[in-house]
């Protein structure tokens, strides 16, 4: 066994070889979704199989995902998402809202890391109407994204402590995270709904009191970070509990579009922010944890080692945030000329994307809207079959899921 | 970042499609095809040399005359990507890839609810997001509701 | 008749009792941990964390609906939801409460013009208290669970008024 | 007569104390994980929310006791009472001084361990009646665990009664002076881990365990017969911890404080001790997480049961090996 604490670290031999791919593709005869359901009549010798409705209200479903699970005792024979509870239009609505407006309904997608989100479509849009954001406000886009990182972090990590039974870590997340939302709050104006990345720019520059908060925030988290990581991944039982449950290979991680930290833990050192840069990201110093277990522990400790190259970045940004405007010269009413445009982000829970088609009028044609959680729960979804009910919790809670951005 | 566009065609003639490969400003790189040929296509470009093997996204866009069905793919190996369109008439069959790229189980069944397709060749050909009865929501026949009926709730 | 007039609806027994019991009930709301969208993480989980921390009223969550007193319904409801958002509170034992907490439950909020979203919680179940914002923050819903006491203490006020009209 | 007279009040003695047990134990669980996790815990109702747990319990007195549709309403109802009354009837044995017990057993830690035992068939009970699929896997894992764990737990108390040479709960305490049997390491290991999941604490509170089964067996329950369930969790807690204080932290006793001295205090002195034991139960539970339900019985019978085996012998051959050697008249 190998420290958990040195699982996703960049360093040593544990960084991504220059021969990540994967040998073949995963061509699966039979999608693994789906319940087959015990036989009807069944004699009084062969037992029946028990379906249980995890959700849509379920304290462990991160929201309102609901599992069709097939159990032959305590073993899930068959597992089905069921998404949709939370559909509420975004791509559609998109349609009939200006550009500048679009970003409000962005931040309410993936709830959680609401910067990401509204960069995402700002990145589109300022392609199709050929503007470069100004360096400062790149820098301030990066910086912004890092904190909302690290808060989107910390709410997945809490509730992975709930789900394997432990209390502790989310009470200790939500301290750390009510710091940060309390920086974002001060240059943004709210808790989680920032609408402050928009196309040109960011809405507000920073204030000296956000600077003052993120000085102190940086010199004590990097000790609450180790203790975070100490208090679950320094755990035999949460190691029993993760180690080798929910192993993705690198064939069905690309198979099913896996992204983020879910991809990276599984071998593959795909990121955006690397492979595509956006914002400052091209001129700031962080390297990729990646992990080649795939396993939900993997996950976690590439997820927490996240969290610590953040920290980095948002150091780098502080010092070096250069001088200048914070938005370019937009128009009110934007009208991009027709033409399609992808935008795509590394979002908290992997590639998020923004696919823009523009008429020539004030509202987007259509905006697709690429969900990482999605894609994720689909392989969730292919690993129930033959685990525990309690392994179940924790594959799907070590994926990351959101609803919000699922069901849009 | 973009594949050749003569070597994307050789490689759809190769299995005997003949369709539209053009530079796009902008987006990238983008292939027409024919609802027929999609998922042929598809496993072409994804056997091919340059190996798309990741489909980063599938979603369907109502141009007014027809659902544009865009594959969204990328090679890791050579760090390109390429759109592959579709066109499917209203109402019309929408072929599941899902053994090509495993992802497009779920976008495909979101596609086809919201746009009014039918699923073809689909493992679990359900509605994916909504109950039964709602209307194929992303067309741009179905209108949102208006000022009045919000007001007056 | 003479011990209706003793424990009866009207009864100042049965208003006293019941004025000790609203006591016990407003001191000790647990809420059920049902969270549907953004709302959650600031009504549920930020509020049940180090900095508001709930439990200081007694505010308490159960997992199971026939433990709880109190539902927050917290975000967009949909045609899918509402059903189980039906279901959840029919499963509530009496006496219950709904806070519908966020632009969203209260009137369907910035999604309000999509066909698939329901417009308001309250069409579904009856509403006690609506807490605006999008989303709220945890002191408004902190505020939104003071008015809902004062709400349960106002109830004494009620039956002593109803027990004057009999009279 | 005679009898109504003495069963009557030690039988309220007993009841009351559980209560008042289970209403001080819910509110210093929610003030310990309060602390423990930067919070405060109940603060409005009452000086420091002491009021709190009053108030739960008159709420869930007077709430709708509503009975799903589909249940088993015989078991439904009698589920309860039967994890309620061997809660309660476990306290009969329990030595809180050399005088102050409801009744004095010779084989005092048999019975308890008897009585205790008949909890998991409540909890099946209410799992099996109240028709949901959580509560039933919920029951399962309690009896699964509780069957894995009898044997190991009793076999980890057997050292002590060989050292003690009685299993009347008195005597083991008195045989304890001045040396705490505590010194006997491996059973005081083997015994608490037997008993954390014996009283079903976390790392194993698998029968309820909140983020898979929702509240596991007591799902269906409301009002006052949810609050019987809490209630009675609470004090096989107590229960659990008073054993743990009984068998290996000498009980009433203090070392070298004769027994004059003790006699008005003992009573204080034990339930100090039991309630720090809870603290350090309700700290586990603030910090660890839960094992999976195959961990668990891989655990009982693969190490505990062999090892709590294996200790007994070697505690009973170095007992005889020292009455050979030192002829000892023990």
């Amino acid at each position: 066994m190998s420290d958990p604490r040195e699982i996703g670290r960049p360093s040593g031999s544990l960084a991504a070889p220059d021969g990540i791919l994967p040998a073949g593709t995963y061509e699966p005869e039979v999608l693994p979704a789906g319940l087959t359901r015990a036989p009807v009549g069944v004699n009084a010798l062969a037992t029946e199989h028990l379906i249980v409705n995890m959700g849509p209200q379920h304290p462990s479903t991160h929201g309102v995902l609901r599992v069709l699970i097939e159990l032959d005792g305590e073993e899930v024979k068959a597992g089905e998402a069921s998404v949709g509870y939370l559909h509420r239009g975004i791509e559609k609505l998109a349609e009939s809202r200006r550009y500048s407006a679009v970003g409000t309904l962005m931040d309410r997608g993936d709830y959680i890391s609401g910067i990401h989100n509204e960069m995402a479509f700002a990145l589109a849009a300022e392609k199709l109407i050929d503007v470069e954001a100004p360096r400062r406000a790149n820098w301030l886009r990066s910086l912004m994204a890092e904190i909302n990182r690290i808060a989107s972090h910390l709410v997945w990590y809490g509730p992975m402590g709930l789900d394997t039974g432990a209390m502790g870590p989310f009470l200790y997340a939500m301290r750390d995270r009510e710091v940060l939302l309390d920086i974002l709050e001060d240059v943004t104006g709210q808790r989680m709904m920032f609408n402050y990345v928009r196309p040109g720019g960011v809405l507000a520059d920073i204030t000296p009191a956000a600077e003052k908060k993120i000085r102190v925030f940086l010199e004590t988290f990097d000790q609450y970070l180790d203790e975070h990581i100490e208090i679950l991944a320094g755990n035999e039982i949460f190691q029993a509990r993760m180690r080798g449950i929910g192993v993705i290979d690198r064939e069905r991680a690309v198979g099913f579009a896996l992204t983020g930290a879910n991809l990276r833990a599984s071998g593959l050192s795909f990121d955006v922010r690397k492979d595509r840069p956006y914002a400052a990201y091209s001129e700031l110093d962080f390297s990729i944890p990646v992990a080649q277990e795939g396993d939900c522990f993997a996950r976690f400790m590439v997820r927490m080692e996240e969290m610590r190259q953040s920290v980095r970045m948002i150091r780098q940004c502080i010092d070096g945030l250069p001088e200048g405007e914070f938005t370019a010269k937009v128009p009110k009413v934007l009208r991009p000329p027709a033409g399609e445009a992808y935008g795509a982000v590394e979002s908290p829970r992997g590639e998020l994307g923004v696919h823009l088609i523009s008429d020539g009028s004030d509202t987007p044609y259509r905006m697709r809207y690429r969900p990482p959680a999605l894609y994720a729960l689909q392989v969730g979804e292919s690993l129930l079959p033959g685990v525990l009910l309690a392994d179940a919790v924790v594959i799907l809670g070590s994926t990351d899921i959101v609803l919000g951005e699922i069901d849009r | 970042m973009l594949p050749d566009v003569t070597v994307t065609r050789r490689i759809l003639d190769g299995v005997g499609i003949t369709a539209s490969v053009e530079e796009v400003a902008i987006l990238g790189v983008v292939c027409r095809v024919s609802a027929e040929q999609a998922r042929t296509a598809l496993r072409a470009f994804r056997d091919s040399d340059l190996a798309f093997t990741f489909m980063v996204d599938l979603f369907g866009v109502d141009t007014g005359e027809a659902i544009d069905v865009v594959y969204h793919l990328r090679s890791l190996a050579r760090d390109e990507e390429l759109f592959v369109k579709a066109e499917h008439a209203y109402d019309s069959a929408l072929t599941s890839v899902w053994k090509v790229f495993p992802a497009a189980h779920f976008p495909e069944r979101e596609c086809a609810e919201l746009f009014g397709l039918k699923l073809a060749d689909h493992p679990n050909p359900q509605r994916l997001l909504t109950t039964d009865g709602v209307p194929p929501l992303l067309r741009k026949s179905v209108r949102l509701r208006g000022p009045e009926e919000v007001r007056n709730r | 008749m003479a011990i209706d007039k003793l424990t009866g609806e009207h009864s100042l027994l049965f208003i006293r009792s019941e004025q000790l019991f609203d006591t016990a009930r407003r001191k000790s709301l647990w809420y059920m941990a049902f969270g549907i969208a953004c709302c959650a993480i600031e009504g549920l989980m930020s509020a049940s964390g180090p900095r508001f921390d709930f439990d200081r009223h007694g505010v308490f969550f159960r997992a199971s609906p026939r433990q709880a007193d109190v539902m927050i319904v917290a975000g967009t409801v949909n045609l899918k939801m509402a059903e189980t958002v039906k279901m959840l509170y029919d499963q509530m034992p009496e006496p219950k409460w709904v806070v519908s907490m966020g632009a969203c439950a209260n009137t369907g909020g910035p999604f309000r013009e999509y066909p698939n979203v329901v417009l308001g919680v309250d069409k579904i179940v009856p509403v006690d208290v609506y807490i605006p914002g999008c989303p709220p923050r945890p002191e408004a819903v902190q505020y939104g669970f003071l008015q809902l006491m004062e709400k349960i203490k106002a109830q004494t006020e009620v039956r002593l008024a109803a027990r004057r009209d009999s009279n | 007569m005679s009898i109504v007279q003495v069963v009557v009040p030690r039988v309220l003695a007993a009841l009351g104390l559980m209560l008042l047990n289970g209403v001080v134990l819910i509110y210093m669980l929610r003030k310990v994980l309060g602390h423990l996790h930067l919070r405060l815990g109940p603060m409005e109702n009452g000086w420091h929310g002491i009021a709190q747990t009053t108030f739960d319990v008159l709420k869930l007195l007077t709430k709708e006791d509503p009975t799903p549709k589909a249940v088993d309403k015989a078991l439904y109802f009698i589920a309860p009472a039967i994890v309620f009354v061997p809660s309660l009837m476990a306290y009969a044995a329990l030595p809180f001084s050399n005088s102050v017990r409801i009744v004095n057993l010779e084989l005092g830690l048999l019975f308890t361990f008897a009585v205790l035992s008949l909890v998991p068939l409540g909890i099946l009970a209410a799992g099996w009646s109240s028709n949901n699929k959580w509560s039933l896997l919920g029951g399962m894992r309690a009896v699964g665990s509780q069957i894995s764990y009898e044997v190991p737990m009793l076999l980890a108390a057997l050292p002590v009664v060989m050292m003690a040479g009685s299993m009347n709960l008195g005597d083991i305490v008195r045989a304890q002076q001045p040396l705490w049997f505590i010194y006997n390491v491996p059973a005081f290991i083997l015994f608490f881990v037997a008993g954390l999941i014996e009283s079903g604490q976390t790392p194993f509170d698998l029968a309820e365990a909140d983020s898979e089964l929702v509240s596991g067996f007591a799902t269906e329950y409301a009002s006052m017969k949810f609050g019987l369930l809490f209630l009675s969790e609470f004090s096989n807690t107590f229960i659990f911890a008073a054993l743990t204080v009984t068998l290996f932290l000498g009980g009433w006793g203090i070392p070298f404080v004769p027994e004059a001295i003790m006699q008005p205090i003992a009573p204080l002195v034990f339930m100090i001790k039991t309630y720090l034991v809870i603290y350090l139960l309700m700290v586990i539970r603030g910090t660890l997480p839960r094992v999976r339900v195959d961990q668990l019985l891989t655990l009982g019978w693969k190490f505990l049961l062999p090892v709590s085996i294996a200790w007994v012998m070697i505690t009973g051959l170095v007992i005889k090996l020292g009455q050979t050697v030192f002829g000892g008249a023990q």
